[in-house]
C-alpha cells in the first residue's frame, strides 16, 4: 500500500505533468478545430523548440527561458507558412488523411534534421538549479518542474484570453465552429486559419522550452509525446480546447498515480486505453467537443 | 389525413451548439405525390433531410415511414427502406465512371452477393437505361469528375433512381442548372411520379416548385408554418412574411 | 518513441533491388581469398546511426585502433588486416542482412560482433549458420549464452549479471548491523542494463536484503520523477540503477531533487562516462559503478593500447573501445595460433582454439565456458574525492570503498 | 441516340484535377431527350413500379439470364479495353511471375536471395495495406503493428502452445483477424481522423504491452522463433521462404483483384469517393469498412508471421514500429493505391530512391529527411502514384491506347466524337451558381 506521502508526491507530479500535456494538447486541438487536421508534427516541433533551448543554453550560454524570445515568433511564422503554403494546397475531399501523411512527413524530416545537426545523443540542459527543490507538506517540488508548469499555465491562460477576449479570438472561434458561416459574416477564414496554426505552433515553442528544462531530449523523442497527445484530444472531444485541457490533467494525473502500482511502462497504456474506450463508447469525447461525430 | 404509407415526422428537433436548426418539426408528406419543402435560407430544410435520412441524429422527435419508425436507423438502412436522396451540392463518386456510379446503387444481398464478381447483364442494362433516360448514356465510361455540373446532377439522380427508391428526396435539384435542364428535370419528376414514386423536393426555384408539386410545406425557423397546394401557398401571407422577414 | 523507428527492415530490400540489377552484369571478384598477399578482410556490422550510434562509434574506433596497431606490427600471418564495416542503423533486420552480405556476398575472411545485446543474437545466428567464428564485444546479457550458439565468444571479463559480483561479496561480508536491510532497484528495459541490476538483486535477495522497489522503465523514459518518488518514499538503504548513460543521470538528478540519501548508490555505465560529473552538477560523491576496463589496468597490452589509441584519436579509450580492441585481440590470437584465416574448415579450427585457450587482453586474461560466457568479474569503481577510482576487488583497488556514502 | 446533344462548352478538364464538382464549373447540360424518342423497353421505372422493390431482389427484369449465366464485369474498363489489352496484360503477368519465380536460381549468393525475401515481404505487406488504403481511402499508419502481432502470435503459438510452425501461422493470422474486429469497431465508427489516430495508437500501445509483458513475450530480450525446417542450410532456408512469400504475394494480389471486380469492391470504392453518398445509396458502409479491415489485417498478419518464421528473432521495438507502417503507406501511395500492382511497384521505387539517399549521405539520419521529403512530395503532387502518372504519359506518347488501366476520360471520348457531333450551345445562365440566397 503506497504511503500517503508517496500518493501526495504523485499527485503533485501528476499535476505538473498534466499542465504540460494540457498546453501541448491545446495546440493540437487548435489545428484540428481550424482545419480538421491531425498535426502529427506538433510534437516534432516541440522537440525542435527544446533543442533550440538546449542549443542556446549550451552554445550561447543563454538561459533556456530566454530562447523563447526567438522561438515563439519563429514558430508562429512557421505555423502560418505551414498552413498557407502546404496544408492549404491539399484537396478538401482527402484533407484529413493526406494532412496526416503530410505532417507525418514533416515530423520525420524534422527528426532527421535534428539527428543530422545534433546527432542521436541524448541531451539535457545542465542548470545550476537543476536539482534544487523545496518542500510542500512533505512532498518535494523541483524548481525546474515548477517553472515548466508555470510556463504552461501562463501560455494556456494567454491562449484562453486571446480566444475569449479579442476580436481575433472571436474570428478564430467562429472559423472553428462553422467555416462557411464565418466567411459569410466577413471573416477572412484563410488568414485566420493561418494565424491559428501559428498560435498552435507557438504553444509548441513554449512547451518545448518547458520540456527542455527538466528532461532529456533526443531527436526521436517526439514519438513519445504524440501518442498521449492524440489520445488526450480524442478523449477531450476533438476540437474542444477546454476539453483537451481537462483530459490532459485527468490523464496526466492518472498516469502519475498508476505508476505507483503498475510501473512506468504499464502506466503509459492508460492513454491508449482511454482512447479506445472513448472511441468505442463515446466517440464525441468526454469533455464537450462536437466535431468528432462528423470527422 | 395521415396516410399509413407516407413519410412523416413528429416533433423533430436538432440544435447545433446554440443554433436550433429544427424546432419540433411535425410534417406528413403525401404518398404518391410530389411534395415540396420550401422556406427561407437557414429555415432547416437540409437539416430536416439529414435527420430524416439518418445522416444526423435528431435530438428529439421521430420519423416514421410506411408506419414504421426509422428514427434511429442508419442511413443505409433508411435507404434500403425505400428512401433515396440527392445532396444539396450535387454529390457523385468523382473518380468512378458514370456507369459505376449508377451500379454502386445496386444492393448486393448477403456475403455471397457482395463477393459476386460482376453485375448481371440485366443490372448493367438497367443502369445504362437510366443513363439513357437521363440523356447521359454517351458518358457511361467517363469519370464523373470530368463531367459538367449539369451532367453530374443528372448522374446523381440516375444513381438514386437505380437504387429504386419508392420515395425520392431531392435537395435543390435546380441549383446551378440552366433553364433547359430545369425543364427536363421538372418533366422527369412528373414522369417518375406518374410511375408511382413519391417525391419530396427542397427547392428555391419557385417556378419549378409551383409547376411540379402537388403539395407544399413551408418551413421557417426549423418548423413548418404552412402547407397546402401551390395555389394556396402562393397567396399565403405567412409564407410571404417568412421570406421577406416580416 | 526512440530512434528505433528508424530501424526499418526494408532498407535491406533496397540492397536486393540494386543487386538484382547488378547480378545480370556478372560475378564479383571477392571470392578468392587465400592468396598470401591478399589482406585478411574482417567483416563488421555496427550501429553507426540510430539508437546505439554513440557506443557504436566507440566500438568502431576500437576496431580501427586494433587494425592499425596490428598492421603497424606487420599484420596477421604476414597479411594486412582490412576492416569492412557496414552500418546497421541499430536495426536487427539490418544487422542480419549486413552479415548475410559480408559472409555470403563479400566473402570476408572473418567476422566479429556488432554492438548491443539486441543485435548480437540475430547476428550470431547468421554467423552460426554459416559456421563462422563469432567473437563479439557487446552481448553481455545472459540470454545471449542461452541460445545454444557454438561459435560465439564474449570478449569481456564478465556478463552483465556478474558485473556486481565483487560488490555483492563486499556487502554480504559486512557485519550484520552495518549490512543494508532494504534495497531499491530501477533498471532500463534492456537486456544488458537490466541484467546488471538483476544480477546484484538476485544475490542480495538470497542473502535476505529486502527489495522494496523494483522498477523497470522503457529506454525512452525521460521523466524519472515518479520512479524517484517511489524510491525516495521507500527509504531504501541502497539504490541500484541498471542504467545506460542518460537515464542514469536523469534518475540521479530526480533522486537528488527529492533529497533522498541512500547509504549506497550503484549505477551501471553512466558514472564512468567522462561527462557524468558535469551532467549531475558535480554531486557525484560516493556513487559506485562496475567497469570491465580501466586505462590504468596493469596488463601489458593495455599500455600499448592506451598509448597508441590516444595518439591515433587524441583521447584515451573508454570501455566500448577497449571491448572492441579485446575482440580483435582474441581473433588475432586464434588466427596466429591456428595459422589460417578464411571461410570454411579454418573457422572450425579457430572456434576450437578459442574454446580451449586463455587469451591475454587489455582487460586481462580471458577464457570461456562452453556457451561462450567469459569466466571473470567486473571491477567496482567509486567516485571518491571528485574522481572515479577502483575500490574492488581488493587486489586491484586504488582506494577504499566508502560506505555508507556521504550525502550527495 | 444521336439527338442527345453533346455538352458544348468543354469543362476545364485540362488540369490533372479539374474538380468540376465545384458549382462554379461551367454549367452545360445535355439537351433532354424526349421521352417519346426512347424505346420503351429501355425505360426503367415503370416495370419496377409493379412491386415495392423489385430491383432489390437483384433479379434481372427483362432478359431471362439467371444469375451468373451471362454476367458482365461491372466496370466499364472492359468496355473500353479490347482483346489486345487482355493479351498484353496476360503476357505481362506471365512475364512478371516468371521473373519473380526465377530470381532464386539467378541470385548469385544467399545474401541477394535473402534481400529478395525482404522485398517480397514488403510487397505483401503493402499490398495487404492496400486493401484498406486503396479501396476505402482510410490511411492506416499502424499496419506494422498488425504484422508484428502476426509475428509474435506465430512465434508464441509455436513456442508456448507447441503448434507446428505453419499451423501456428494460420491460427495467428486468424486470431489477428478476430482481434481486428474490435480494433476496427473503435477505429471505423467515426470518420477519418479517428482511424489514423487509432492506427498510430495501436502501434504505440502494442509496443508498450509487448515490451512490458516480458514473462510472455520475452520483452526486450526478444523472442526466438524455432526454424520450421531445422535441417535446412541457410541458403536453402532463404530459397524456401522466397517461394513461400511469392505464394503469399500471389494470394494477396488475387484477393485484391477479386474484391476489386466485385460488388463489394464497388461499394468500398464508393466509400472512398464519398462515404455519405454511398451510405445514402444503401451501402452499409461501416460493415463494409470493417470487413475489408479484417481481411487486410489477416493478410498483414500472415506476412508478419511468415517473416517471423523466416527471420527467427523478434524484438518489440522492431516489430511494433510506426516507420514500418509509414513505409507501407509511402510504397502504396507512390505506386498508386488504385492499382493492383501499385504497392508492388512502390516498394521497388521507394527502395531504390532511399538506397540512393543512404549511399549518398552515409552515416547520417538524412535518410529520414529523404523519406519525409519524398512522402511530402507524393502527398502534395502525386497523390495518385506513379503508375497513373506513367499511364498518362504513355497515353500522351502513344495516343489513346486503351490498354491502359485507366478508364477513358470524357475528354477523350468527346474528341473521338467531335467529328460528327452537332454542337448546340446552351448558354450558361447568369445564375448558374447555386446561391442559397435565392428565394
Amino acid at each position: 500500500m503506497p504511503s500517503g506521502a508517496l500518493l501526495f508526491q504523485s499527485v503533485i507530479l501528476g499535476l505538473l505533468l498534466g499542465g504540460l500535456y494540457a498546453l501541448l494538447a491545446a495546440g493540437l486541438t487548435l489545428y484540428f478545430g481550424i482545419m480538421r487536421v491531425v498535426m502529427i508534427a506538433h510534437s516534432a516541433f516541440l522537440i525542435l523548440a527544446a533543442y533550440l533551448a538546449w542549443w542556446s543554453h549550451t552554445r550561447l550560454g543563454v538561459d533556456p527561458l530566454l530562447s523563447m524570445v526567438v522561438t515563439v515568433p519563429l514558430f508562429f511564422g512557421a505555423g502560418v507558412l505551414l498552413q498557407r503554403l502546404l496544408l492549404a494546397r491539399l484537396r478538401a475531399a482527402t484533407l484529413t488523411m493526406m494532412s496526416v501523411l503530410l505532417t507525418f512527413a514533416i515530423a520525420v524530416t524534422i527528426e532527421g534534421l535534428l539527428g543530422y545537426a545534433f546527432t542521436g545523443t541524448q541531451r539535457r540542459i545542465q542548470l545550476g538549479y537543476g536539482s534544487a527543490s523545496f518542500g510542500l507538506f512533505g512532498a518535494r517540488i523541483a524548481v525546474v518542474k515548477l517553472i515548466a508548469f508555470g510556463l504552461a499555465a501562463v501560455a494556456l491562460l494567454t491562449l484562453y484570453l486571446l480566444m475569449k477576449k479579442t476580436t481575433f479570438g472571436w474570428a478564430l472561434r467562429a472559423t472553428i465552429q462553422h467555416r462557411d458561416a464565418a466567411r459569410l459574416v466577413g471573416i477572412e477564414t484563410e488568414k485566420v486559419a493561418g494565424y491559428g496554426f501559428g498560435i498552435g505552433l507557438a504553444t509548441a515553442a513554449v512547451g518545448g522550452t518547458a520540456l527542455a528544462l527538466d528532461t532529456t531530449i533526443y531527436p526521436s523523442l517526439h514519438w513519445h509525446w504524440i501518442g498521449p497527445l492524440m489520445a488526450i484530444i480524442v478523449v477531450g472531444g476533438l476540437g474542444s480546447v477546454p476539453g483537451a485541457a481537462m483530459a490532459a490533467m485527468v490523464l496526466g494525473m492518472a498516469q502519475s498515480l498508476l505508476q505507483i502500482p503498475l510501473g512506468t511502462t504499464w502506466a503509459q497504456t492508460i492513454f491508449y486505453l482511454a482512447l479506445f474506450a472513448t472511441l468505442a463508447f463515446r466517440p464525441q469525447g468526454f469533455f464537450g467537443g462536437r466535431l468528432a461525430q462528423r470527422f | 389525413m395521415s396516410q399509413p404509407r407516407s413519410l412523416a415526422t413528429e416533433g423533430l428537433t436538432k440544435a447545433f451548439g446554440g443554433v436550433v436548426a429544427l424546432d419540433g418539426a411535425t410534417v406528413t408528406f403525401r404518398h404518391g405525390q410530389v411534395n415540396a419543402l420550401i422556406g427561407p435560407n437557414g429555415s432547416g430544410k437540409t437539416t430536416f433531410f439529414n435527420c430524416v435520412t439518418g445522416m444526423i441524429r435528431p435530438d428529439a422527435g421521430r420519423t416514421t415511414y410506411r408506419g414504421q419508425e426509422i428514427t434511429r436507423r442508419s442511413p443505409h438502412a433508411i435507404a434500403r427502406a425505400g428512401i433515396g436522396r440527392t445532396f444539396q451540392l450535387c454529390r457523385v463518386f468523382p473518380r468512378m465512371s458514370a456507369l459505376d456510379n449508377v451500379l454502386a446503387a445496386v444492393r448486393p444481398h448477403g456475403l455471397a452477393g457482395s463477393l459476386r464478381g460482376a453485375h448481371t447483364r440485366a443490372e448493367v442494362d438497367r443502369a445504362r437505361a437510366w443513363l439513357t433516360r437521363l440523356g447521359i448514356e454517351h458518358l457511361a465510361g467517363s469519370e464523373a469528375r470530368t463531367m459538367s455540373w449539369g451532367q453530374q446532377k443528372l448522374l446523381e439522380l440516375a444513381g438514386v433512381l437505380m437504387s429504386d427508391p419508392e420515395t425520392v428526396l431531392l435537395d435543390e435539384p435546380a441549383g446551378g442548372v440552366n433553364p433547359a435542364l430545369l425543364d427536363r428535370i421538372g418533366s422527369l419528376v412528373r414522369e417518375l411520379n406518374a410511375e408511382g414514386r413519391t417525391f419530396v423536393i427542397v427547392e428555391h426555384n419557385m417556378d419549378l416548385v409551383m409547376s411540379v408539386s402537388d403539395h407544399i410545406v413551408v418551413f421557417d425557423r426549423g418548423r413548418p408554418i404552412a402547407e397546402g397546394p401551390p395555389s394556396l401557398i402562393r397567396s399565403d401571407e405567412r409564407v410571404l412574411g417568412a421570406y421577406l422577414g416580416v | 518513441m526512440t530512434n528505433r523507428y528508424r530501424r526499418i527492415r526494408w532498407l535491406t530490400a533496397l540492397g536486393a533491388t540494386m543487386t538484382l540489377a547488378l547480378t545480370a552484369c556478372g560475378g564479383d571478384g571477392g571470392g578468392d581469398s587465400a592468396g598470401s598477399d591478399d589482406p585478411i578482410v574482417v567483416g563488421i556490422s555496427l550501429p553507426l546511426t540510430g539508437d546505439f550510434s554513440e557506443p557504436g562509434k566507440g566500438v568502431q574506433r576500437g576496431y580501427e585502433a586494433w587494425a592499425k596497431i596490428t598492421n603497424d606490427k606487420g599484420g596477421l600471418l604476414g597479411r594486412k588486416v582490412e576492416l569492412k564495416i557496414l552500418d546497421d542503423q541499430s536495426n536487427a533486420d539490418r544487422v542480419v542482412a549486413d552479415y548475410e552480405q559480408l559472409i555470403g556476398s563479400d566473402q570476408v575472411d572473418l567476422v566479429v560482433g556488432p554492438f548491443s545485446t539486441r543485435l548480437v543474437v540475430p547476428a550470431a545466428r547468421v554467423a552460426e549458420e554459416y559456421g563462422m567464428l563469432f567473437v563479439e564485444p557487446a552481448g553481455a546479457a545472459k540470454e545471449v549464452f542461452e541460445q545454444g550458439f557454438k561459435n560465439l565468444f564474449y570478449a569481456a571479463p564478465a556478463v552483465a549479471n556478474d558485473h556486481y559480483n565483487h560488490l555483492a561479496e563486499y556487502l554480504l561480508a559486512l557485519p550484520a548491523d552495518q549490512r543494508p536491510k532494504t534495497a531499491a532497484y530501477a533498471a532500463m528495459d534492456d537486456p544488458f542494463a537490466q541484467g546488471t541490476a538483476y544480477g546484484l538483486k538476485e544475490k542480495l535477495e538470497a542473502a535476505g536484503i529486502r527489495t522494496v522497489v523494483d522498477e523497470v522503465y522503457p529506454p525512452n523514459t525521460t521523466d524519472f520523477g515518479s520512479i524517484a518518488a517511489k524510491i525516495a518514499a521507500s527509504r531504501a538503504d541502497i539504490v541500484v540503477g541498471g542504467s545506460q548513460y542518460q537515464d542514469g543521470v536523469n534518475l540521479i538528478v530526480a533522486l537528488q531533487q527529492l533529497k533522498y540519501q541512500p547509504k549506497l548508490a550503484a549505477f551501471s555505465t553512466a558514472p564512468t562516462n567522462p561527462e557524468f560529473a558535469a551532467a549531475i552538477g558535480n554531486k557525484t560523491e560516493g556513487i559506485l559503478s562496475p567497469t570491465g576496463y580501466t586505462q590504468k589496468a596493469p596488463y601489458p597490452s593495455n599500455k600499448e593500447f592506451v598509448e597508441k589509441y590516444t595518439a591515433q584519436f587524441g583521447t584515451p579509450p573508454e570501455e566500448d573501445e577497449a571491448n572492441a580492441y579485446t575482440t580483435g585481440q582474441v581473433v588475432a590470437a586464434a588466427v596466429t595460433a591456428v595459422g589460417c584465416a578464411e571461410q570454411g574448415e579454418c573457422q572450425k579450427k579457430l572456434v576450437e582454439w578459442v574454446r580451449g585457450n586463455t587469451v591475454e587482453t587489455v582487460v586481462g586474461p580471458l577464457s570461456w565456458d562452453e556457451t561462450g560466457k567469459p569466466k571473470g568479474a567486473h571491477m567496482i569503481q567509486q567516485w571518491v574525492g571528485g574522481e572515479i577510482q577502483i575500490v574492488l576487488p581488493a587486489d586491484a583497488k586504488e582506494t577504499d570503498l566508502v560506505y555508507p556514502k556521504p550525502a550527495w | 441516340m444521336p439527338s442527345a446533344s453533346d455538352p458544348t462548352v468543354t469543362p476545364a478538364t485540362t488540369g490533372p484535377d479539374p474538380a468540376p464538382t465545384s458549382p462554379e464549373a461551367t454549367t452545360t447540360a445535355p439537351k433532354p431527350p424526349t421521352a417519346a424518342a426512347e424505346p420503351a423497353a429501355a425505360r426503367p421505372g415503370p416495370a419496377t413500379a409493379a412491386g415495392p422493390h423489385p430491383a432489390a431482389t437483384g433479379r434481372p427484369e427483362s432478359g431471362a439470364a439467371p444469375d451468373g449465366g451471362t454476367t458482365t464485369p461491372a466496370t466499364t474498363r472492359v468496355l473500353a479495353r479490347g482483346r489486345v489489352g487482355w493479351i498484353v496484360r496476360a503476357v505481362a503477368l506471365v512475364a512478371l511471375a516468371a521473373a519473380v519465380l526465377s530470381f532464386p536460381s539467378l541470385a548469385p549468393n544467399p545474401y541477394i536471395l535473402s534481400a529478395g525475401v525482404v522485398v517480397l515481404n514488403y510487397a505483401v505487406l503493402s499490398t495487404s495495406w492496400n486493401f484498406v488504403g486503396g479501396f476505402t481511402g482510410y490511411i492506416s499508419l499502424g499496419h506494422g503493428a498488425l504484422a508484428g502481432l502476426g509475428g509474435y502470435g506465430t512465434a508464441l503459438l509455436v513456442t508456448k502452445a507447441g503448434l507446428p510452425s505453419f499451423v501456428a501461422l494460420a491460427v495467428a493470422a486468424l486470431l489477428v483477424a478476430v482481434l481486428a474486429v474490435p480494433i476496427g469497431y473503435a477505429a471505423l465508427r467515426v470518420r477519418g481522423a479517428s482511424f489514423v489516430i487509432v492506427s498510430i495508437a495501436l502501434v504505440l500501445i502494442l509496443l508498450l504491452v509487448f515490451q512490458s509483458w516480458a514473462s510472455l513475450t520475452g520483452g526486450s530480450r526478444g523472442l526466438v522463433v524455432p526454424r520450421p525446417f531445422p535441417g535446412l542450410l541457410r541458403p536453402e532456408h532463404h530459397r524456401v521462404f522466397y517461394f513461400l512469400f511469392a505464394g503469399l504475394l500471389g494470394l494477396a494480389l488475387l484477393a485484391w483483384w477479386l474484391i476489386d471486380r466485385s460488388r463489394f469492391g464497388l461499394g468500398l470504392k464508393a466509400i472512398r469517393e464519398d462515404e455519405d453518398k454511398a451510405e445514402a445509396l444503401g451501402t452499409p458502409t461501416f460493415a463494409y469498412k470493417l470487413v475489408v479491415f479484417v481481411v487486410s489485417a489477416g493478410f498483414t498478419a500472415l506476412a508478419g508471421g511468415l517473416y517471423a518464421l523466416w527471420f527467427g528473432d523478434l524484438d518489440p521495438v522492431f516489430q511494433f514500429s510506426i516507420l514500418t507502417g509509414s513505409y507501407l503507406v509511402l510504397m502504396a501511395l507512390l505506386g498508386g493505391v488504385r492499382h493492383l500492382f501499385g504497392p508492388l511497384v512502390g516498394a521497388l521505387v521507394v527502395g531504390i530512391a532511399l538506397e540512393y539517399f543512404k549511399v549518398e549521405f552515409g552515416n547520417t539520419p538524412l535518410h529520414l529527411v529523404a523519406t519525409g521529403v519524398l512522402l511530402a512530395l507524393v502527398v502534395l503532387f502525386m497523390p495518385d502514384g506513379v503508375l497513373p502518372a506513367i499511364g498518362a504519359l504513355a497515353n500522351r506518347l502513344f495516343g489513346t491506347t486503351q490498354s491502359s488501366i485507366r478508364e477513358v476520360t470524357a475528354a477523350q471520348l468527346r474528341e473521338e466524337r467531335t467529328a460528327g457531333a452537332r454542337v448546340d450551345a446552351v448558354a450558361v445562365p447568369g445564375g448558374a451558381q447555386p446561391t442559397k440566397e435565392r428565394p
